[in-house]
């Protein structure tokens, strides 16, 4: 059901598959708010923000026990425009969010999904502005033709926070707050590393990247193939496939498997088209291919788990991206500095760390079915 | 001689390889009636089709007060004031009565857009004239058959023409009707306008008609005036044969002592059927006699289960029957030829076999599956029985003609043997050789001891099959009438217009 | 002779089960469920929401500002179902055009060339459209499937997916952004276009003869009426409106991009069916189309300020059209 | 304005007797075109990309896997719109009967169990569209796209977007991953839902009956057909196809998940008109949706292996589309 979701004590109800919730400190009763202490923080982050920022890291954000509680008084509202609410990164965050907004005596009046679709999107922020929020976090569907929009909703006084991406045209610190994302570069030089090491260094390779005008898919791929170029000469990439609905996945690359019969490995930009590589690469027969992706879904950390033909990805942590998000909105509740771009460090998940990893990202054991096959 | 207003001259069309028109010549004078005659299938609207560039001929020349014209549409058909009333009808079901009438010729303001109020009013004035009674705005689709049939008139003589064609313009008219439009027939004679008539009407071509040309298989038989040829002749020329007299009535024995097979007690339906009672024997024809409008397609809809009905009770062989849906009735025996043939009848993209069967699917089967031999035995049967005109049973009944498309409707109730057959007027537009075979087959079925109800605007076919005669009016039946106790057409048509 | 039939089949199915013995007569409810059911929704979203800004000013000229391309589409569809045939390509032509035009604003040809180029875009494709549906008679629905991806292909291949911004204020302003006092430019453009589309359905020449080669195909080819000109035109229509709507988008969001218009199609259609125009030709109806737009404009809008999740927001939405349907069918009926 | 050629071309089809005749049954030349388009589209490829493996064994078996889904629901499809219909809501059922049966998978109701519940999700789904449409007489297109929101708002719901592993071995064999010898299970399936469609169809009495529910609805009734009854099994049974349909996304990917089938309905329609049946009803061709199906897995196969963008891809299968029924009606018309 949805509404376990509200309880802030069940930080998420998500995935499914019924992990435990684990205390990550969060409860009503109030104290300071972080991002998880248990997030490694030594890792540079590779990713730059929209504009060329460098990143600060995430782990440096915090609301004291002071300042939520002169946050609470305020009786403020947000609301979530999202790109997308069709995926666990989405939902993730957005639990994120929730939890964190609930701690800080935040209502949330709405959340809408834009289906990609960046006129829909714009609709939505002019009919969550009916409803007067405080506060809008949102990802932008496409930078340049929404930034309109949310211009207007900075003019009306809302803070913005933004995940992954600003519109085009809005300063920092002043039409927005700051923008959080995962550490997407350093994401596709992970899966760039896994996929290397379990290649030996050497082979033939796929790619079936994002064919549309998305930053941060666009910077997964691009950090992937630069990674392997520069790193690994040996590993050739010789096939690229372009996807635009996520459910292109297996048809893209069983075409390659077709041209491509001697394929060692094929990079997916993200879980959902690995999936459909995963299909066609059990349909070929070929239980020797490495795949690897970006995200970590339930299906693949099923397979990574089981040792199956998914080897390892990059994985973002969408569940704290919304803590750190709503930490930010609280700084300009606040009036506090705050930093432009904030980025969750990357986290490269294999076989090895696939439970801690899960932990680390939805805040909750893995469900059985993956704890069976890790063992 | 004078010239020609119109003739056509050596004039073939072949479908499919199929030559449906042979080498005709046909003329038209001004100011005449012309009646175009022949069988079903005979070519009369083909041959009229292309005189409005509906189709365009294989072979031969149009000329038109001497000069040559080529008519490869039907904007060339208007421009030389030729118009027809189609037999198909060239409605749409959609629009209202007067957006019909006036396609593409809408009365328009003084910015150009549609004035409807005038065309509504210039619509009443047309249908004051034909004394129908339909509102302009009424929507086609809602209306019944008689009234397409009348619009249809109206929006021919709404046009200004010199030639008038009319397929079958009588077809689904009452008496009181016909003679309306002939009066107009003879006003627009009058006005020096010729007019083509098709019709399979014997009585009414001799009543209008200054001279009649008949097709036989495509081929011309013959022209003559009419006031010297018999119309013995005349049938004898479109058969190709003689016929025996179909049309004299002979006195049949049946009992009325036992169970009806069909009793309709008080029955009420919608606003047209108030107060119906009848019993129907087996072996026993019962004529249905009315005007349009009377509510005799009602009646037998409620009978049939397509309408509600909302009072009174119907027994078959003596039992109470509910009778919710055409197939409630199916089930106790009863089949319905239904007054129209397109809508109601047939499934027009569908080949004749295809349409025979389909009521007698659940007979066909060999297991769950259709027989597709003994359908095409079926089929094939009933084709010969009632001298469908068609290349095969494959053929897409669309293609076939008026006539010919009616049959099919009788074929395919008649191979579900049901024991009561109620037929809406059955015999429009099927040419007399048919309209005789019908009548026949309705005896021999009587005869078998099947019982038939027959709904017919057509007196003289009413009077020849019916043993006894139930009239309708106003949704009640007025009277009933012992077939020997009527000696002549005029003492039916008095119960008709009596009230 | 093969006549009027098939069209006349299709009548028989705007008859139902139900009202078998009011045959025909399907045709009426249709055109006033929509009005009921809008009605409706607005008064419902009115009272729960009215606290949530709902009958606000600003929200309800958004609702407007939301639909109008929609709507606008929807008008010219209209015409094109009325016909008989389909129109899937509109929702590709949108982004197409809206790329076109930014790119020939960026050109500097200027706010009537950036004008020109997108509605050009549009019509270009419409008479494409029309062309192959009436001289080689291919199905419509084929045809715009065919099209709807060599078009969304294009948008996409013309500028490899980035989009194009747009800096000309006098375009941005005219076609999406600006106000009127404080009526949207969005809301006065629909008016205009809904207004004309009525007045051309219902009272020219052209309107009747839309309706007749929907209604019956062969019929008004008998009776004169240049059914394939007809139907060429309403595909010209279509795509000069698709065109139109193109530059709403990307007046409204400074840009010309290739998604814009994604899936609009079936949302036009829908807004058209619900309007009571019938998916089978021969009726229709440009104000219906219209309120049907705005019903399932309102409906998102009312919906996202309830607060509901995306899967309720669109189980909702599916059970008020259905219910909407349902309830003035049965309402209409007695 | 060409008004004069489409006139002019108008004519030439009136004239020429055999096409015209040919136009109205409509079903000839479509009869074939989908054949020839299809063994023209395998030839090219087979040419063109002989050396890229189009023409191996396992490439043309992967077609006929990624097909699989189109055809089976294309099945039950030709169906519904040979009445004259249409069923908007099959790609959502698939998703959401994926994820039933999955979530019956992990519950542990065994291989059976998680067949029926996806099954019985397709089946319950099909029967509300089949009353709604039959006893509400509210028109298909409506509730179809209704019940597409509300159902996709179910499928997100019941997980909350998240998909469901399947690990039952012998599920994902069955339905999906198997081969039987070197056939996959996906064509085994697809072989005995298209053969069993095509006798339904063509030898028995319900086909018949569809037909003539599509080709005329009241001749239909008035010859004893009960075309609500028909009408709502072929909704009952485009259900339970997508419902089927479901099990073998289900199977193929090992998870359910809430985006399979997005966009189908488009896919299966398409599939459905270019093997030959009319939108309008009275017309279809079991055989020839498949086909249909196969082809354009063929065109999406054949492109990609090709290496084009998305967006040439996109242009090209349009173009393929419109060329192939363009061709094959100007081939047939002698
Ligand atoms: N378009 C067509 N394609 C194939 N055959 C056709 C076509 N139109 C007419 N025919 C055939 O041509 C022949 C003549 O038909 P036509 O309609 O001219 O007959 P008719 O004399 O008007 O008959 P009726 O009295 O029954 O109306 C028929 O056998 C018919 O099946
Ligand atoms: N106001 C009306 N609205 C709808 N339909 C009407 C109306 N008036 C008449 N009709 C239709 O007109 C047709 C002719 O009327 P009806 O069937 O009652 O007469 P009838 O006695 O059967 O005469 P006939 O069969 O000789 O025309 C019917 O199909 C009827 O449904
Ligand atoms: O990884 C995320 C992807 O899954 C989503 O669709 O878009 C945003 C991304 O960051
Ligand atoms: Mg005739
Ligand atoms: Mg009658």
């Amino acid at each position: 059901g949805c509404s376990q979701k509200e309880n802030a004590t069940n930080s998420s109800s998500k995935p499914s598959d019924g992990g435990k919730v684990e205390e990550t400190g969060e409860s009503t009763t109030s104290g300071p708010i972080t991002i998880n202490p248990e997030i490694s923080g030594d890792q540079q982050i590779l990713s730059k923000g929209p504009h060329g920022e460098t990143a600060i890291s995430a782990k440096t954000l915090q609301l004291t026990e002071e300042e939520v509680q002169k946050i609470k008084e305020g009786k403020y509202k947000a609301a979530i425009v999202m790109h997308y609410a069709g995926n666990d990164w989405s939902t993730a965050q957005i639990d994120g969010l929730k939890a964190t907004f609930k701690k800080m005596g935040i209502e949330v009046v709405a959340v809408t999904d834009a289906n990609f679709k960046a006129e829909k999107q714009v609709s939505d922020i002019e009919t969550v502005l009916a409803k007067k929020p405080d506060i809008i976090v949102s990802i932008p569907v496409d930078p340049v033709s929404t930034a309109e929009a949310y211009k207007k909703a900075a003019e009306a006084g809302v803070k913005l926070v933004f995940m992954d991406n600003a519109p085009q045209g809005l300063t920092a610190g002043k039409d927005y707050v700051s923008v959080v994302s995962a550490d997407n570069y350093g994401n596709g030089v992970a899966a760039a590393e896994i996929m290397a090491d379990k290649l030996n260094g050497k082979g033939k390779i796929g790619v079936i990247f994002h064919d549309a005008d998305f930053f941060v898919t666009k910077q997964r791929t691009e950090a992937f193939e630069k990674t392997i170029k520069e790193k690994y000469p040996d590993i050739k990439i010789v096939a690229r496939g372009g996807i635009t609905a996520p459910n292109d996945g297996e048809k893209v690359a069983s075409g390659m498997l077709t041209k491509h019969p001697d394929l060692d490995g094929i990079f997916a930009v993200w879980d959902v088209p690995a999936e459909g590589a995963l299909a066609a690469a059990r349909t070929a027969g070929r239980d020797d291919l490495v795949i690897t992706t970006i995200d970590l879904g339930t299906n693949v950390a099923l397979e990574i788990a089981s040792g199956g033909i998914v080897k390892g990805l990059g994985a973002q942590l969408p569940y704290d991206q919304g803590i750190a998000e709503a930490i930010l909105a609280g700084y300009a509740l606040l009036g506090k500095q705050a930093p432009p771009y904030v980025a969750v460090p990357s986290l490269k998940v294999t076989k090895e760390n696939v439970l801690d990893a899960w932990k680390l990202v939805y805040h909750k054991d893995a469900p059985d079915s993956i704890q069976n096959a890790a063992k | 001689m004078q010239q020609p207003l119109l003739s056509m001259e050596g004039i073939s069309k072949s479908f499919n390889g199929i030559k449906v028109l042979d080498s005709v010549n046909f003329s038209l004078h001004k100011g005449e009636v012309h009646a175009l005659m022949g069988g079903n299938g005979a070519g009369k609207s083909t041959l009229m089709k292309i005189l409005t560039g509906v189709y365009t001929a294989d072979e031969g020349e149009i000329f038109i007060e001497g000069k040559k014209v080529s008519i490869n549409n039907t904007e060339d058909a208007k421009r030389n004031y030729i118009s027809m009333i189609f037999q198909e009808f060239s409605l749409v079901p959609t629009l209202t009565v007067a957006q019909n009438i006036f396609l593409t010729r809408e009365p328009k303001n003084s910015i150009g857009f549609l004035n409807e109020k005038l065309c509504n009013e210039k619509t009443k004035e047309l249908l004051k004239e034909l004394e129908v009674d339909v509102e302009p705005t009424d929507v086609i689709a809602n209306l019944g058959v008689g009234y397409w049939q009348m619009t249809e008139i109206a929006k021919a003589l709404s046009q200004n023409t010199k030639i008038l064609i009319m397929d079958e313009p009588t077809s689904s008219l009452t008496k009181k009707e016909t003679e309306v439009l002939f009066d107009i027939i003879h006003k627009l004679k009058e006005k020096g306008i010729s007019i083509i008539y098709i019709s399979h009407r014997m009585d009414e071509i001799f009543q209008i008609c200054d001279r009649i040309t008949v097709l036989r298989d495509g081929k011309k038989i013959t022209t003559e005036n009419c006031d010297e040829i018999s119309m013995e002749t005349v049938i004898q020329h479109i058969v190709g044969a003689d016929l025996d007299k179909a049309f004299e009535w002979k006195e049949r024995v049946y009992s009325t002592e036992g169970t009806p097979v069909l009793e309709v007690k008080n029955l009420a339906s919608g606003t047209k059927v108030k107060n119906i009672s009848f019993r129907l024997y087996p072996g026993e024809i019962l004529g249905v006699a009315g005007l349009m409008g009377s509510g005799r397609s009602e009646m037998v809809r409620a009978i049939f289960g397509i309408d509600p009905i909302d009072g009174g009770e119907i027994f078959v062989k003596g039992k109470k029957c509910t009778i919710k849906d055409p197939v409630d009735a199916i089930n106790v025996g009863i089949a319905l030829i239904p007054e129209d043939r397109r809508m109601q009848g047939l499934i027009l993209q569908h080949s004749v076999k295809e349409n025979i069967i389909l009521p007698i699917l659940s007979k066909i089967k060999r297991g769950i599956f259709l027989d597709n031999r003994k359908a095409n035995d079926i089929a094939e049967t009933f084709v010969k029985t009632l001298n469908i005109k068609t290349d095969d049973i494959f053929k897409t009944v669309r293609l076939l003609s008026g006539g010919n498309q009616q049959k099919i409707v009788l074929a395919k109730w008649l191979a579900n043997n049901p024991d009561i057959l109620v037929l809406d007027e059955p015999t429009i537009g099927v040419d007399i050789g048919a309209k005789t075979e019908i009548m026949d087959i309705i005896r021999k079925l009587a005869d078998s001891g099947k019982a038939v109800l027959v709904i017919s605007s057509e007196l003289q076919e009413l009077l020849a099959v019916s043993d006894r005669i139930i009239v309708v009016h106003g949704g009640e039946v007025v009277k009933e009438l012992k077939r020997k106790e009527i000696h002549s057409e005029e003492v039916l048509q008095h119960a008709i217009q009596g009230h | 002779m093969p006549s009027k039939d098939i069209k006349l089949n299709e009548q028989v199915k705007l008859q139902n089960s139900v009202s078998f013995a009011k045959r025909f007569k399907g045709v009426d409810w249709r055109d006033y469920i929509v009005y009921i059911a809008f009605i409706g929704v607005i008064i419902y979203f009115s009272v729960t929401l009215y606290d949530d800004g709902f009958l606000t000013t600003s929200n309800l000229l958004n609702i407007a500002r939301q639909t109008a391309m929609i709507s606008i589409m929807g008008v010219a569809m209209t015409f094109v179902i009325s016909t008989g045939e389909i129109d899937l390509s509109v929702g590709s032509i949108t982004a197409l055009a809206s790329l076109t035009a930014a790119l020939a604003l960026k050109a500097g040809l200027g706010l009537l060339g950036g004008v020109a180029v997108g509605l050009g875009t549009g019509l270009v494709i419409g008479v494409v459209n029309g062309l192959l549906i009436t001289k080689v008679a291919i199905p419509s629905f084929l045809v715009t499937l065919g099209m709807m991806g060599i078009v969304k292909g294009l948008a996409m291949w013309i500028t490899d997916t980035a989009p194009v911004p747009i800096v000309h204020s006098t375009f941005n302003f005219l076609f999406g952004s600006g106000d009127i006092g404080s009526i949207p430019i969005l809301l006065v453009w629909t008016l205009v276009i809904t207004v004309i589309g009525h007045i051309i359905l219902k009272k020219t020449a052209f309107g009747r003869q839309t309706l007749a080669t929907g209604g019956n195909e062969m019929a008004a080819k008998f009776t004169g009426v240049k059914t394939s000109k007809i139907k060429f035109l309403v595909f010209v229509g279509s795509g000069l409106m698709a065109g139109f709507a193109g530059l709403l988008y990307a007046g409204r969001m400074h840009a010309g991009r290739f998604t814009f218009g994604e899936g609009d199609e079936l949302s036009v259609i829908a807004a058209v069916i619900l309007g009571g125009t019938s998916l089978f030709g021969g009726v229709g109806t440009v104000i219906g189309t219209v309120i049907g737009s705005l019903m399932i404009g309102t409906i998102n809008n009312g919906l996202i300020i309830m607060g509901l999740d995306v899967s309720q927001q669109m189980i909702v939405k599916g059970l008020i059209i259905i219910l909407a349907v349902a309830f003035g069918r049965k309402t209409l009926k007695k």
